[in-house]
């Protein structure tokens, strides 16, 4: 019934509040529960709920994303190194992130003798909540998103900076000079990064000339000739690429993953870290790789949005769009995992010489010549 | 600014130091002023258990020493018994030796290179060189019954013929290998980054490099034209078409280039034993237990006797092993044991030079230069 | 600029991940190599030196294979009637020594590696566990 | 010619006899010169010190150098002679780096002390063990147990007290 009026129907919605409203409305529920709520003069009762709801779900959906993360990655990497990877815990080793997680939650949660035990329990969290905070503004699938933020973009850039914060805070309290260094060179790693990847997202904001997501979206939508993608990655594929490589930087991925570089600094800031806490970091380091990806994708790849979307009856766009935008940050994701399986790591100078003496120039040409351009008109 | 050097403790359990070497780095921010070596956390006094065994007995002890190439260890020390004997070998054993000894060192090379790449964050490589070593180590297991710890080359011979179906399958593994060496080359030697973190790292000059004892691939790396295997000829290498293969860069990338050329000279090598293996008796299939209690050897040809006295008398023996100059200095006093055994491992004198190589770099280039030496600890610890 | 290479279009690394694909979709005599360990095992050769089995038959006891053994490993001791020998094998070395000297060929090695055992004193296979060919008493 | 004649003819007075150890020239030297001769052999291109060996011969110790040289391909072995009570030799670690680390490894295992050795400590074994393990008279019946002090340093003691659990 539900999938029949939202095929037929004309729906477009603001924000997942919205949609689930609609949802409610539809099967009829959601006057009487609202009325209830009012009667008693707590009709915001109900937002709140709604709200819980959706945080729910995007909570299980992120877990669920950086369960299926973990084991993508082992099954990528070990296929690439003539292995099966994980095959024995459910089908094809499936279920394998629930054995991990069921591991290290019955390990022994180890504090060093001469941590300062408050920050070194506090840096987890403070990696870990930045990490689901910044899927509030992506855009997932039309109408599906938490909050359409009118600064959605500076909200992402602004957040994943808090999180060499915690690293540094990990990396010092843990009072051991291989995390102290680890969290040195990730902190230095991150924010030169941030540089150029907020210098060529800048670009994008030029055409769009909004920062929300979904202006960015609605921006690609459109096609040339009827069938090529108006993605910004055909208009600006230098800034896509320095996007791209800023961006598998932030996400720590292995030709600039000095976070951990265990060969060198046994395993970076979390060097001291067991159990439970150990989880965070790892499952922060998932979530950021999923969220990044998923910038790319909105960024540069046109987020959910396909040639022939439109053609679709309306009430199934959502999904289909949901699914389409998937499918393209699993492509980032995979790109990403298939890099670290070819490249080794660069050294941490090379690194800074890279982010400041190439990255940053080459954003800051390509951001005076997307400005140049559009003042001229040419786009 | 008032700055301050600070010590890091690199080891003895650290994922790079392959096994349990421990370096003591003062470090200045990010830069080596100063680098320590502190090892012996595997020494088990091998050199003191060869007095104490028979000539026979301490074979299997050498496999311990550089348990990722063990024949050529096998084989240091059997020559040296056999020149202080004055041993005749049969001419096929000494081809089948040849065999192991090639095969072994494609097999370090391929270790090293993983190692390598996984030091440098390349995960990928040391899976590739497992895969192409487990083809190997069956050849090995196939031909003496053990993957890593052979005992099979014995003095006077070998422990036991070539099995049926070895050379096709080692024929199978030499075109193998070939079109693998293609796919690690496509991976590694292109790679910018990797030329990145090798070009111009770890250089250290020819002249030092002898002066600090480096030797074999490590030492071909810095323009050296020297190959025990070619200066001092043993076995049947003289009847061998190969030639040693040197860079002049001096740096790691120079020492890495010198392991892949090593891996293809090797190869052409097997493919020449293979051709030009003799029929005859590498060894009797007969039993040890029936030779005479003591004396020297009578019948060499057939079987070598488990208990035996060389006459009393001195040797330096070396050989090329696949990491470098592998010594033993045998001392008989005319007993069924040695008198005193003295190893002169490769690892260890390639590691006299790390100190010197790595200062002013960096940790990773540490590793990198580290790498590239291609130690083993257990041979460095003995 | 000598800090990043002259080939910065990066050729190289895009050579790696064409190998890196190449393998990923199995193209080329590229398999899969790995075995599940416990569910399947790997072909054991015919000479591989795994754990001792002795010949009840053929043993005599000796005692060549005790004094043959680098490792004082062996010991020969008595079971039921006869002397044997029993190996600890917490200290071999599978070195084959002993399969070697043994005049009367009664020792031979087995394709038996997996010895992981709870205890020490388990590790100590006495003849009652080594010995094959038994004969059938009387 | 023959390296070892060439080092008699030059020192006549220090080089005790000369021969062939199997196939490699052999001079035996007097202690007191080693350093000059060191010196010579270094000119005379012998640029790679291959192995030193030190031997107890329960009256005696031997301590054998063995020399390669890769201009001329040549091998060279020096020998040299020590008292058994007072095994005391001049080092050669200014003129082959990897002087160092053999002569400690011999410092180590066979107990000669190096003079004029930078550092000469134990290399292989920890720093507080008692006796050099390759010589014969070594008491092989006294357990010695290592554990790590505070600072990393090794700590040895023959009773195994300092052991966590025994």
């Amino acid at each position: 019934m539900l999938f029949l009026a939202m095929w037929t129907g004309d729906i477009m919605f603001a924000n997942a509040y919205d949609l689930i409203v609609y949802i409610l409305n539809f099967i009829g529920i959601y006057e009487p529960i609202n009325n209830i709520f009012e009667t008693l003069g707590i009709e915001y009762v109900l937002r709140i709920i709604i709200v819980f709801v959706e945080i729910a779900v995007l909570m299980v959906f992120a877990l669920l994303t950086i369960m299926f993360l973990t084991w993508m990655e082992r099954k990528v990497v070990a296929i690439v190194q003539a292995r099966y990877g994980p095959m024995v815990t459910g089908p094809r080793g499936l279920l394998q992130p629930v054995m991990d997680g069921v591991k290290l939650i019955g390990k022994e949660d180890i504090i060093p003798a001469k941590a300062d035990r408050w920050i070194f329990t506090l840096a987890p969290f403070i990696i870990f909540i930045p990490a689901l905070l910044i899927f509030i503004p992506l855009p997932f699938g039309e109408s599906l998103i938490i909050s359409d933020l009118k600064v959605g973009l500076l909200y992402i850039i602004a957040i994943s900076a808090v999180s060499p914060i915690a690293i540094l805070l990990a990396g010092w309290a843990s009072n051991n000079k291989y995390s102290l260094m680890g969290a040195m060179r990730a902190v230095a790693q991150d924010i030169s990064y941030t540089i150029p990847l907020a210098l060529s997202a800048l670009a994008i904001v030029l055409f769009t000339g909004s920062l929300s997501t979904v202006d960015i979206v609605s921006a690609q939508s459109a096609t040339w000739f009827g069938f090529i993608p108006k993605w910004f990655i055909f208009l600006q594929p230098l800034g896509f690429l320095l996007f791209l490589i800023a961006s598998i930087a932030e996400m720590g991925r292995i030709p600039f993953d000095f976070q951990e570089s265990e060969q060198e600094l046994v395993a970076g800031f979390f060097t001291e870290y067991s159990g439970m806490k150990f989880a965070m970091f790892f499952l922060a380091e998932y979530a950021h790789l999923f969220s990044v990806s998923a910038i790319v994708v909105t960024l540069f790849l046109g987020g959910w949005s396909f040639p022939f979307l439109n053609l679709l009856p309306s009430g199934l766009v959502p999904l289909v769009s949901f699914g389409i935008f998937l499918v393209k940050t699993y492509a980032i994701i995979f790109f990403a995992m298939w890099l670290r399986d070819t490249v080794p790591r660069v050294r941490i100078d090379q690194l800074m010489n890279l982010g400041w003496k190439i990255m940053i120039p080459l954003a800051l040409l390509n951001l005076l010549a997307t400005g140049f351009l559009l003042t001229a008109g040419v786009f | 600014m008032r700055t301050e050097e600070l010590l890091i403790n690199m080891g003895p359990v650290h994922p790079s130091t392959h096994g349990v070497l421990r370096f003591k780095l003062t470090m200045d921010g990010e830069i080596i002023r100063k680098c320590d070596i502190v090892m012996g956390y595997l020494h088990r006094g091998t050199e003191k258990l060869g007095e104490m065994k028979t000539y026979l007995q301490f074979v299997p002890y050498t496999d311990r020493l550089d348990y990722i190439s063990a024949f050529p260890n096998n084989y240091a020390y059997v020559k040296a018994v056999e020149e202080l004997a004055g041993v005749e070998v049969p001419l096929r054993a000494e081809y089948i030796r040849v065999l192991t000894l090639e095969l072994n060192r494609i097999v370090n090379h391929l270790v090293m290179l993983g190692s390598l790449l996984l030091d440098l964050g390349g995960s990928t490589m040391i899976m590739w060189g497992f895969r192409e070593r487990e083809n190997a180590l069956q050849l090995f297991e196939m031909l003496c019954g053990a993957r890593m710890t052979f005992n099979y080359i014995r003095p006077g011979g070998v422990r036991e013929d070539l099995p049926e179906g070895f050379i096709p399958k080692l024929n199978e593994f030499i075109k193998d290998m070939e079109n693998r060496i293609v796919d690690y080359e496509e991976l590694i030697s292109g790679n910018e980054i990797f030329i990145m973190r090798m070009k111009n790292i770890g250089v250290i000059s020819a002249k030092d490099a002898i002066n600090y004892g480096m030797t074999g691939p490590s030492l071909r790396g810095h323009g050296v034209n020297y190959d025990i295997r070619k200066i001092e000829p043993y076995s049947v290498y003289p009847d061998l078409d190969f030639r040693a293969c040197v860079r002049n860069e001096c740096d790691s990338f120079a020492r890495y280039m010198v392991r892949i050329d090593e891996m293809r000279e090797s190869l052409h090598i097997l493919r020449q034993v293979v051709d030009a293996m003799p029929e005859g008796k590498p060894t009797s299939q007969a039993k040890y237990g029936i030779a005479p209690m003591t004396g020297a050897p009578t019948a060499v040809s057939t079987y070598f006797p488990r208990i035996f006295t060389p006459p009393p008398g001195e040797v330096y023996s070396r050989i090329e092993a696949p990491k470098g100059e592998l010594g033993f200095y045998v001392v008989s006093d005319g007993t069924i044991k040695p008198y005193r055994i003295k190893i002169r491992s490769p690892s260890f004198c390639n590691l006299t030079a790390i100190p010197k190589m790595v200062e002013g770099l960096m940790i990773p280039d540490l590793i990198a230069a580290f790498g590239t030496i291609d130690v083993v600890l257990g041979d460095v610890d003995r | 600029m000598a800090w990043i290479s002259k080939n910065w279009t990066m050729i190289g690394i895009v050579k790696g991940l064409i190998v890196t694909m190449k393998h990923m979709l199995r193209i080329g005599n590229r398999p899969t190599v790995t075995v599940q360990y416990p569910y399947q095992k790997m072909k054991v050769w015919p000479r591989f030196r795994g754990l001792h089995a002795v010949d009840e038959k053929a043993c005599i006891g000796c005692g060549i294979c005790e004094v043959s053994c680098p490792n004082g490993t062996i010991r020969i001791v008595k079971y039921k009637t006869r002397w044997y020998p029993q190996v600890n094998v917490g200290m071999c070395l599978f070195c084959g020594l002993c399969v070697d000297a043994c005049p009367m060929n009664a020792m031979k090695m087995t394709g038996n590696y997996e010895l992981a055992d709870y205890t020490r004193e388990s590790l100590v296979y006495g003849p009652d566990r080594l010995l094959f060919n038994k004969e059938v008493e009387q | 010619m023959n390296p070892a004649e060439e080092i008699k003819q030059l020192f006549p007075g220090s080089v005790v006899s000369t021969g062939l150890q199997t196939n490699k020239p052999l001079a035996t030297i007097k202690k007191e010169d080693l350093l000059i001769i060191a010196e010579k052999v270094k000119e005379m291109g012998f640029d790679n010190l291959s192995l030193i060996t030190g031997i107890d011969y329960r009256d005696r110790f031997e301590i054998i150098y063995n020399f390669f040289s890769y201009a001329k391909k040549q091998n060279l072995v020096l020998k040299v002679i020590l008292d058994h009570d007072k095994p005391e030799v001049d080092s050669l670690e200014s003129h082959w780096k990897v002087a160092d680390w053999l002569e400690r490894e011999t410092y180590d295992l066979v107990g000669i002390k190096f003079r004029g050795h930078p550092n000469l400590k134990r290399i292989l074994l920890p720093d507080g063990w008692v006796g050099h393990p390759l010589r014969k008279d070594y008491d092989m019946g006294v357990d010695q147990f290592v554990t790590l002090g505070e600072d990393g340093e090794d700590i040895v003691s023959t009773d195994g007290s300092n052991l966590l659990r025994r």
